[in-house]
């Protein structure tokens, strides 16, 4: 059976050239670069350039990269060292309420030990209001932390408008670029972000590695105690082979944004257009305007479905996606993103994301739209909630709710 | 994740649909979580002659209501009330834990059924 | 040159068995375990494979292994979680002066938190004094944290009476196992250990990966926030490569652990005996006992020579150790362990550590011992220290701090 | 780690030892650092003749102490003074950071050497 990726948001496989660097790293260049003798000094190289090349990607000194072991733990650091070290200064952070859980629950725990938090609302497309932030700012304010790009709908936010804000008020900014990075252009000096996280698995490289920017000269309490690896700000031997790959990743990816980024686009658009114009009663989850979604997310609910058995129906036909569904979640709840965005409940267990790759042809999406529309059909015609006398889905709803 | 059978189920749904003529009809479920099931049985003679079901809901949701259906057709009210979701579940070869509380409401929707058509017919 | 590597306590090569298993899930099986598609059923099961394995070598149930990025991690979250989760049952912390960074530095963050923290103080040759621990247990102890076996030295401490200790008083019992896994028999069960830790890189799995032995019903506060990966004990997304390479590292070890380091244990015997009888004033480091150190482990100190130069002149002929010299720390001390075992500051600079492994060989040690005592005579002459009018190296210290 | 100007004069160290009839010895260093310099002088007519060196430290420390020899012999009293420890380490082609603060005193125990030989002489 063919099968088709369409999860890349979710995570990506290492790319070729990726792995063939990682390779001697395992064995051959074994060696801890904290050691003096020869295969320690094998492989310190290494890390360095490595350094350098995600540096390069996002325009900071190497010297200002932490490599760490992904992206959530990027987002305790960097959210939980900033809390910790500017706890005399004041004891609020501002969020948005559709950042990744990395962020949330982080932000949760901070709420349960003396910090206060505010979630920023968003629009039905999922938009902050930047006036509300600026709004939120007290002298108390300690963090700012708004996610470059949303992993479930895509929508980008406007980065470098918060980053002035953050400037002005003088409070630290800190983004979540876990699913910005390798798609777009990301540059955390024209956008004045102190701190910025990126994981290696979104991009080609592997599992079990990320790097957190922290701007020169700023404060932060360690998040992982213990030796003085990273110029004693992450603790823990380095993941030499990982940190390798990531660099390499880094590397092609800032090599090949534009071309590749340009062809996922097209067949994104293309997806997303077919999908309209094949199936009624859906709804696009995400901004309207696909010049403000990352250009391979396509959020999109199917009324009166649910996101697992979608998926389920997919996987049959090699098709992979993902949902914001609560069964596929882990959690009783559907997506708290679509939540956020005031999206019907029903509609919010539909919710279903293709996010697209290089790899991905034409015929990809040619396959997609030829399977989808009977799938869903399928599908209604076993919902209860489906022809159910014209009842709109708020009515519905409201009905089941008796 | 799941067993083949309630692939099996799942793919290939048993009994889908609606009964014109139900005399009995039985929901439950909760949209939050993301499952509502919904049965309709023709009973006749204290017996089941027919049952459809119509879910909104995960895989697990689909194949437990595929799977009572054919559990309850043919046999009697008495014995249809005694179905529990977990021989549901057993029936499937077993459901992943995550799926056992939130998605195994099919025997429920069938006794709703019942004791719908016990008070119409009361 | 011939290479000899007799640093196995700071890192170990990627066995050729595990990284072979590893392979296939940087590409072919790159899915995320969480998802529910193909992409995501292919790698799942892996994940639980190598979590029944590492279980097994440690004898607990797969459902109390955490997999976290390193031991340092580990030791982070065992004992933090742990602080967190007890905060109203108590504040004390009872550790060793000996432990590694990683649980120090750790316990030294909490001290600034409100946390108490008692450091066991241990006798010339390493050890702890047990009557000296059950007396440090007050009321408001929440935690007892003794590595299993230490990295300097070697020494092994009695875990099992140490958990029985634990047991008498309920106080929970966290175990840095990451030196002792795979090079002698660990059983958290028999030791009544609730916490333990294990990093992949020291038993030949790859860097970026470890565990964390979670007794099943041990109340802990998250470390890592985010996501529900591993029963919503440890966010992010799963170093699938990592965790399959820890799992068969695991297995071989548990398969191998006895006929290896027996023969391991000869050859280090066979170093220690023959530094002693070739090299004049060196002092052991650890405990006379040979039986009370890990069969790997060897640590001597040349007197009137620093570690650095030692370690580069081994370098220089191919042969890997390492040293608790300040300029081998990354800080501007001599090893801590050296410090708390009371060893002569100049001798704790000099403290050399030979680690070996099952790849090392009888000619190994016999070029090792051909090739020492000639580096060391010569370091000798060049000191100031040496043949100084017959002063001792206590008087030296005395000289030099004028 | 070290240029190989720095391994150079780490592995063939040059002017090791002592002087018999040294007119200036200085040591400078620190245990718990873990380094120690000692220079001996032969100064004559206000010239240095002679330099020998005896160091317990790190390759920087015994690289440092070699190139500071080589670089003082032949010099007046009044040049060799000037020599500074970032003269040494550059002559080196640089040391890695964390050598330059503990391990970089070559300089100076030159320095104390003709500190020695001035009182010595005066
Ligand atoms: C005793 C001990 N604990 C913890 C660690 C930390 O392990 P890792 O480097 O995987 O973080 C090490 C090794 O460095 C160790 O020897
Ligand atoms: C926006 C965002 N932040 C953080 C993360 C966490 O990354 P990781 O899985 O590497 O911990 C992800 C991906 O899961 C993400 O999409």
């Amino acid at each position: 059976m063919k099968k088709i990726y369409m999860d890349n948001n979710a995570t990506t496989p290492v790319k070729q050239e990726v792995l063939e660097a990682m390779l001697p790293f395992f064995r051959e260049q074994f060696g801890n670069p904290s050691s003096v003798h020869w295969a320690g000094r094998m492989v310190s190289g290494a890390v360095e350039k490595a350094r350098e090349q995600v540096a390069e990607l996002i325009n900071c000194s190497p010297a200002e990269i932490v490599f760490v072991s992904c992206g959530s733990e990027g987002d305790n650091f960097a959210i939980k060292g900033t809390a910790d070290a500017l706890k005399e200064k004041g004891n609020h952070i501002i969020t948005t309420s559709v950042e990744h859980p990395a962020v949330l629950e982080t932000c949760e725990y901070l709420e349960k030990n003396g910090y206060d938090v505010t979630y920023l609302k968003v629009d039905r497309d999922g938009m902050l209001d930047l006036e509300e932030l600026e709004n939120a700012i007290t002298d108390k304010t300690i963090l700012l932390s708004v996610m470059w790009a949303n992993n479930e709908t895509g929508n980008i936010f406007p980065i470098e408008e918060i980053g002035k804000i953050a400037k002005k008020y003088k409070v630290r900014f800190h983004t979540d670029a876990v699913q910005a990075v390798g798609k777009i252009p990301v540059d955390v000096q024209a956008t004045n972000v102190d701190l910025a996280v990126i994981s290696g698995h979104k991009i080609g490289a592997p599992k079990g590695v990320g790097a957190l920017y922290i701007r020169r000269g700023t404060r932060m309490t360690r998040f992982m105690h213990g030796g003085h690896q990273e110029r004693n700000r992450r603790a823990g031997t380095h993941n030499v082979a990982g940190i390798v790959g990531l660099g390499v990743a880094s590397e092609l990816a800032k090599q090949n944004m534009e071309k590749d980024y340009a062809s996922v686009r097209k067949l994104r658009d293309k997806l997303e257009n077919g999908i309209r114009e094949l199936v009624p009663e859906i709804k696009l989850n995400g901004h309207p305007n696909p010049d403000l979604r990352l250009p391979n997310t396509l959020n999109v609910s199917f009324a009166y479905i649910e996101g697992e058995s979608l998926l389920l129906n997919f996987d049959m036909k090699g098709i992979a996606a993902s949902s914001g569904s609560a069964c596929t979640s882990g959690s009783l709840e559907p997506s708290h993103v679509m939540g956020a965005m005031c999206v019907d409940v029903v509609l919010a267990h539909s919710s279903t994301r293709f996010s697209l790759g290089a790899d991905n042809t034409e015929e990809d999406v040619d396959f997609i739209l030829q399977e989808l529309p009977p799938i869903v059909q399928r599908l209604r015609e076993m919902s209860p909630l489906y022809n159910r006398d014209s009842i709109s889905c708020d009515e519905c709803r409201v009905i089941r709710r008796v | 994740m799941y067993t083949d059978k309630v692939m099996d189920h799942f793919s290939n749904p048993r009994n889908v649909g609606e009964i014109e003529d139900a005399n009995g009809v039985g929901e439950v479920g909760n949209a939050s979580c993301g499952d509502i099931m919904k049965i309709f049985l023709k009973v006749e003679d204290n017996i089941i002659k027919d049952v459809k079901f119509k879910t909104f809901g995960c895989g697990a949701a689909i194949a437990t209501s595929s799977m009572v259906t054919e559990m309850a057709i043919g046999r009697t009210i008495e014995e249809a009330l005694v179905l529990t979701n977990e021989a549901v579940a057993e029936a499937l070869d077993g459901l992943p834990p995550a799926k056992m509380h939130c998605s195994n409401l099919a025997a429920d929707a069938l006794h709703e059924a019942i004791k719908n058509y016990k008070e119409q017919n009361s």
